[in-house]
This record gives C-alpha cells, sequence and structure tokens, in this order.
C-alpha cells in the first residue's frame, strides 16, 4: 500500500535506467506502491497501481517519477556536462534495508578499514580527522565538508595509498554524492552519486553513477571496484539492527565522527520523514 | 529452565563468532583466546551493526562495521575512529550469561544456578523447522548409546536440539543416522499441519525475495 | 583529562523528555552531569568529562528524542 | 601464464575459479567482463566463446576452452598444479563436485534474485542443499569434504555457503559449515571478495 508519508511522497525518485525499458510493461515497486513503466512509440509513460499516470523525467540516463509534488527538482550534477567525464553506471542493486541507512552508509567514513579493508581503508589508519557539517538553507541540501581519511587504494588507478579529501553531499532524502580528489587528476574531482528507489520502509533498490576524471582506467576497471566496493557496503545495511533508520538516537552512541550521521537524521527529523524511519508506523 | 543450550561447545572453536536465537532474540556467540564462550546481544551499541559477522581479536570481540571492540565482559575497549582516547567504563554492550556444561554451551538471560555437568562425547546439532515442544532437556537411548538431549526454542516455528553422548557412542554413524531420520520424520509431520505461515518464516529472507521478485 | 562545560540547547523541547534523555546520555557516556534546566524552547546543561565524550554528548543531544526538535547546539563555555 | 580467466568480482561462480588460482598459486590472466550493467556475456563476441552467456570461462594458449567452474577447478587441479595438492583421489571428489554444480546452483539462483531481482524463489531448494552439505558435514567429523585434505570439491562447494547471507539465509543452521568455511579461509593463498571476509 502507498505510504501516506507527504514528505516521502513528494520526491522525484529514480526508478529504472533509461536503456532498459522496451514496449513491454516494466513493474517495479515505490514507496509501498506497484508501478508500471514502459516505453511506447509515444515516449516514456508510467501508472501507478489504479492506473492513474505517473509523470516521468529522463536524466543521467535513469527515469525518474515521483507519486507526490515535488517542489525541488532532481538534483542538478554540474560534472554530468562536462564533456571529458568518464561516465559510469553501475547498474541497480536489492538491498534489504532502508534506504535511509543506504544513504547514511554512503556518508560514514569510519567503516572504510573495516568493511572495505585494504582498499578504501586499511588498519591501524584507522582516525576520522574532524570535519564540518553543513545545513545549506536555501537549497535544502546537507553537506559534510573537509572530510580526509587514508585510502590504500581509493580507486582503480591508485596503487600507492593517498590521503584522500571528500567532500559529501545529500541532495534529498534518497540521494546521496561524494566529491573526491581524482587520484591520477589530482586538481579535478571526482563525482559519485546513488540513486535509490524506496520500494518498501526496509527494501529498497540503488544505482551508484560516477563521473571520473580517469584517463587510465577501462570502464569495466571503473565500474567493477565501485560494484565491489557497494557489495561490501550491502552486508552491512542488510544487518543493522533495526534495519529502519532510528531517528531517536538513544538506542546508539554517536561519537564526532558520526557527525554526518546524526546530521542527516537530525535533517530528516526536521523534514518530518518517516518512511524508512525506525519510527515509520506502517501508514 | 533458565539456561538454553545453543551449541556443542566442540563447534565454538578458539576464535569463532556465531549469530543464533532464542525466543528471537539475537545473539552473538565468540570463544575468546583463553577458550571462555561469551554471549553478546547481537547488536552493537554504537550503530547497530549485528555483532555475529565480527570478528575476534584475543580477548575481544570487534564488530565489522567501525572496528569497536568489546571485552568478555561487554565493555568497550578501543573505537579505532578515535584511536587515542579511552572509552568510559559505562560504553557497554547486554552480555549474557554463557557457560560451558556437559559438553554443552549454555545462555541464561537471568541468573539460575548452573546446568549440571556430566562427562559428554559431542555427537550434533539438528535443526528443525518446527517450534520446540518443551524447553526441559532430557535424556534417552538411541543406537544404544545414552544421550542427552538439549531443546533450543529459537522462534516461534524453529527449534534446535543439541545432543551429546553421556558414554562413547556404541556406533556412532547408526547414531547420527538415526537423529537425522528423526528430525525428517518430526520435520514432515509439521508439514501436514495448516502452517504455510511456518513454512514462510523458516525461510529468513524469502519476504524480501518475493518483493524483489516484484521488482522485476 | 576531565574538562567542565557548559552547553545550550535551543528549539522545540518536551522538558520532560529532553531531560530523561539527557540524563540517561550523560550516565550512558560516563559524564557528571552538573547542572540541567530543560524549557520548552531552550535547555541549558552543565557537564563535566573528557572533551571527546562531552563532544559525543552534545551531539547526541543535537539530534535529541523523538518528540524534540533540537535547532541549535552550542557550547558557551 | 597459463591461461585467461573472464571474471567479474561480484560472480560466485567465477569466485570459484579465481579461488582455486589462488589456492593453487597459479599465474593467469585476467579479462574483465561487464555483465551488469553492460550485458558483455549476451554480447555476440561472448557468446561465440561461451554458448552459456555467462561467467566464468577460462581459456589456455593450447585452445582449451571451459565454462563450468567445477570442470576448470578439475582441470587446474590435474593438469596445472604440479603437487597435485586439491585433486582428491576419493571417487566421490566427482560426486561433491556435481553437488556443487547441481544442488548449489539453487544458492546461485538465490543470490542473482536478491541481488538484481529475478523472477523464481530458489531459497528454498538453496537451503535444502546447504542442509544437505550441512549433515554430511556432521557426519563425516572430518575438517574437510573427503577427509583430512581439502580438494577441489571444498572450493567448488564454499562459495554457496559462504555467500548465503547475501540472500538472507544466516549462517546459524550450519555449525559444521561455518567451522569447515573458516579453516577455507585460513589456507594460505585465500582470495576473498565481497561478502566473503578473510579475518575471524
Amino acid at each position: 500500500m502507498r505510504t501516506r508519508d507527504r514528505v516521502a511522497l513528494d520526491e522525484w525518485y529514480a526508478v529504472a535506467s533509461a536503456d532498459e525499458l522496451g514496449p513491454a510493461p516494466w513493474p517495479t515497486r515505490l514507496l509501498g506502491e506497484d508501478i508500471t513503466l514502459a516505453r511506447t512509440p509515444a515516449g516514456l509513460a508510467a501508472h501507478d497501481a489504479a492506473g492513474a499516470p505517473l509523470p516521468l523525467r529522463e536524466r543521467y540516463g535513469l527515469v525518474f517519477t515521483t507519486l507526490g509534488a515535488p517542489r525541488g527538482e532532481i538534483v542538478e550534477i554540474a560534472e554530468a556536462v562536462e564533456p571529458d567525464r568518464r561516465f559510469v553506471p553501475c547498474g541497480w542493486t536489492l538491498l534489504r534495508a532502508s534506504g535511509l541507512r543506504v544513504v547514511e552508509n554512503f556518508l560514514d567514513m569510519a567503516h572504510f578499514p573495516y568493511v572495505h579493508a585494504d582498499i578504501l581503508g586499511a588498519e591501524p589508519r584507522t582516525e576520522v580527522a574532524p570535519y564540518r557539517v553543513e545545513f545549506r538553507r536555501e537549497a535544502d541540501e546537507l553537506w559534510a565538508r573537509g572530510c580526509r581519511f587514508w585510502q590504500p587504494r581509493a580507486a582503480a588507478t591508485d596503487t600507492t595509498g593517498t590521503m584522500m579529501e571528500i567532500d559529501y553531499r545529500v541532495p534529498s532524502p534518497f540521494v546521496v554524492m561524494l566529491y573526491r580528489v581524482a587520484p591520477s587528476q589530482p586538481h579535478r574531482r571526482d563525482c559519485i552519486a546513488l540513486f535509490i528507489q524506496p520500494m518498501e520502509a526496509t527494501l529498497c533498490r540503488a544505482v551508484p553513477l560516477m563521473w571520473l576524471a580517469d584517463d587510465i582506467s577501462t570502464h569495466t576497471a571503473m565500474l567493477h571496484f565501485e560494484q565491489a566496493i557497494f557489495l561490501q557496503d550491502r552486508v552491512i545495511v542488510e544487518n543493522q539492527r533495526p534495519l529502519a533508520l532510528p531517528l531517536d538516537p538513544r538506542a546508539e552512541i554517536p561519537t564526532r565522527a558520526d557527525s554526518s550521521s546524526v546530521a542527516y537524521r537530525r535533517w530528516l527529523k526536521e523534514k518530518g520523514l518517516r518512511f524508512g524511519t525506525a519510527e515509520w508506523t506502517g501508514a | 529452565m533458565a539456561w538454553t543450550a545453543v551449541a556443542l561447545a566442540a563447534d565454538l572453536g578458539v576464535g569463532d563468532v556465531a549469530g543464533t536465537r532464542i525466543d528471537g532474540e539475537e545473539i552473538a556467540l565468540w570463544r575468546d583466546a583463553g577458550g571462555t564462550p561469551h554471549a553478546f546481544e547481537d547488536r552493537c551499541p554504537h550503530r547497530g551493526m549485528r555483532l555475529s559477522f565480527g570478528f575476534a581479536r584475543g580477548d575481544r570481540l570487534a564488530c565489522l562495521y567501525h572496528g569497536w571492540q568489546f571485552d568478555g565482559a561487554g565493555r568497550c575497549r578501543a573505537i579505532p575512529a578515535h584511536p587515542d582516547l579511552s572509552p568510559p567504563a559505562t560504553i557497554t554492550l547486554r552480555r549474557h550469561r554463557c557457560v560451558e556444561r556437559a559438553g554443552l554451551l549454555w545462555v541464561a538471560f537471568a541468573e539460575a544456578p548452573p546446568p549440571a555437568d556430566a562427562p559428554a562425547w559431542p555427537v550434533l546439532s539438528l535443526f528443525l523447522d518446527r517450534p520446540a515442544t518443551t524447553r526441559e532437556p532430557w535424556r534417552e537411548r538411541i543406537a544404544g548409546t545414552p544421550l542427552l538431549l538439549a531443546p533450543q526454542p529459537r522462534s516461534p516455528t524453529q527449534s534446535a536440539w543439541h545432543v551429546v553422548a553421556l558414554a562413547p557412542p556404541a556406533d556412532a554413524a547408526a547414531l547420527r543416522a538415526a537423529l537425522h531420520a528423526r528430525r525428517r520424520a518430526l520435520e514432515r509431520f509439521a508439514d501436514e499441519q495448516p502452517a504455510a505461515s511456518e513454512r514462510r518464516h523458516a525461510m529468513a529472507g524469502s519476504s524480501h525475495l518475493r518483493s524483489a521478485r516484484e521488482a522485476g | 583529562m576531565d574538562e567542565r562545560a557548559a552547553f545550550r540547547f535551543a528549539g522545540r523541547l518536551v522538558p520532560a523528555s529532553f531531560a530523561a534523555f539527557a540524563r540517561h546520555r550523560a550516565a550512558r557516556l560516563g559524564l557528571a552531569l552538573e547542572r540541567l534546566e530543560v524549557e520548552e524552547a531552550e535547555a541549558r546543561a552543565v557537564l563535566r568529562g573528557p572533551a571527546w565524550l562531552l563532544e559525543a554528548f552534545v551531539l547526541a543531544l543535537s539530534l535529541g528524542p523523538l518528540d524534540c526538535l533540537v535547532t541549535s547546539a552550542e557550547r558557551e563555555g | 601464464m597459463i591461461g585467461t580467466l573472464h571474471d567479474w568480482e561480484l560472480d560466485d561462480e567465477a569466485y570459484k575459479v579465481r579461488l582455486g588460482l589462488a589456492l593453487m598459486g597459479l599465474a593467469h590472466a585476467r579479462v574483465a567482463v561487464d555483465v551488469r550493467p553492460g550485458q558483455e556475456t549476451e554480447a555476440p563476441a561472448f557468446r561465440a566463446r561461451n554458448l552459456l552467456a555467462r561467467l566464468p570461462l577460462w581459456e589456455e594458449p593450447g585452445g582449451v576452452a571451459l565454462r563450468d567452474p567445477q570442470a576448470i577447478l578439475a582441470r587446474l587441479a590435474w593438469h596445472h598444479d604440479p603437487a597435485r595438492r586439491f585433486w582428491s583421489e576419493d571417487p566421490a571428489q566427482a560426486d561433491w563436485l556435481f553437488f556443487a554444480a547441481r544442488e548449489l546452483w539453487a544458492a546461485r539462483e538465490a543470490r542473482q534474485a536478491a541481488l538484481f531481482g529475478g523472477p523464481a524463489d530458489h531459497a528454498p531448494a538453496a537451503r535444502a542443499a546447504l542442509r544437505l552439505l550441512e549433515e554430511h558435514m556432521a557426519d563425516r567429523g572430518r575438517d574437510w569434504l573427503l577427509g583430512a585434505a581439502p580438494c577441489i570439491a571444498d572450493i567448488a562447494c564454499f562459495p554457496a555457503f559462504q555467500l548465503s547471507r547475501d540472500w538472507g539465509l544466516d549462517h546459524e543452521e550450519f555449525p559444521r559449515l561455518r567451522r569447515w568455511a573458516r579453516r577455507l579461509r585460513a589456507l594460505p593463498g585465500f582470495l576473498r571478495m565481497p561478502g566473503v571476509p578473510d579475518h575471524g
């Protein structure tokens, strides 16, 4: 059943890759409701469970829709129009987890030496240096700036290790991005975005898209690097208790390294979002 | 019965970490470098990750997510994101009582006199897709061998029997075959009950697989 | 190395639940809660303990219990 | 360089071969294949080399090309590893290789569906097969599938168990498999993949 959470409804969601849609009806699920997409001679079309047409947008090779009335637009990604960027869409993966847990995990650095051992982090260099959290009220975005972490192999091109500098950006509750110094072109920043399709409160699909400054790696090397990282994260978010994201901090113990996690939950709480939180009661 | 058997002692080696459940309560079992078994709430107090996915480091259990380390008393001893700081004694997790008796590992949520000890030879654990019908261990002679069978209610629909021999088994192969046959017979019987929901629960994660199917 | 710090929280607070959470969190982190005053629009707390745990305290309180919305959490001294 | 493995780090079938190569310490080349989202295994160029349109694919300079991971493991263990350390003389090795290929295929299907969506629910069949494997290990009372030493049957059966949490099956019910998997992870040269930690 479609959620009644107005805040969740009034957002745009990526629900498919544009190139996987054909004339055959393509069923999927969004916020508890069955929806169907198709590419007809007249163009893309979608309808909800009751047969009512849904609005559609195509961007970044993805198809977006909404079950509500979004006030905002789909996030603008400046790197997407830079002609020399390597664009790497990484494919969709299902996760038996709240999409909010997936966003929170993407924002997290302290797990690198354990979950992505010898790739994005390694013992004993486990320290998370202080970073800045910014609520950008005008754009209604959340940022974590000036993040630094020691990474033994930050990207497909990296073989020596580096003190990586990262900025994180959360443009909407189910979209999260990062900008990091491109290991093979240190004057530029790679851009990685994760679009999440919340299907149920604790079931989602997600697709990472990358716009990289990398003249060296093959497309498949960049793709496989990110896919392996994402699967390592999937093990975590499918096994947190509760599966949904608690907005109440009583059951957990955040420390300074968790500032972005706390800020994200605070931002969701302020918005009044409930779908996918531990406090969500099902309506 | 305040104590519940959760494993054969021989099935949890030094440095092993394993998940189990008593009445649906998730528990992380692990054995430290000194050989002492421990039972923790299967949830890291930091960000809720299941500790049964973690790893033992000497006399501590480390969480897979951020490497937080807990000693046998359940006290947090290291937070790797802040390597120079020492966690206060107040950061602890929920720990259950855990003892090794009669070749079995036992867990209790409340204070109770420990279960009786006896010389025992490990046989096997049987995992059943049916509820536990008793919480009391019982003795039985199967294939000529005197046995102690200790039930574990795991969930409303699943249980386990942890079986040890109280004398060296006369015919170990026949004994195991008889136990497996017993399990199959019991599950067949359970299948004849109007228990579609039971089988659904029996397969952890099947609901998300169904939803996945709907996702196309 | 313990220090003493005063914090001010502003927002829409339910005094009873905010105070209960503050006490709970101070105990969890092993901090001495020397003073706590909670009203509907702001709260003040004075604590003693290691700096990084004071920081963890203010972080948890900046999210607050579910029925409170904290808009700012600052150290005053 | 004895051959080339067409590979994807996330593929559990290709992982059997990767793991075998690593444990036997055999130098080889790798070609990374964009299975998702690129669907390169469906493309004519790949199909011409493997009619089944899936990974793994193993090619040797002399023209040998194999596509079944069990068949590739047998080739590596018998033909390429001079010491034949992972080849068992026990005829049951073949039985367990077929078990990995047939009974445990359901685990691969269950994982694919859990990761990427899919039409069939293979989880019950996969669990049933893993319960049989647990029963075998409990009855055997030994360290490895066929006795005192690991062989390619152990390698072939390992991913289905180790990766079962990817499709929602915990390891709670499989104490003997858990210990067996830990022994396997401790072998020199062991290679992890996402979902397979090498610690503990």
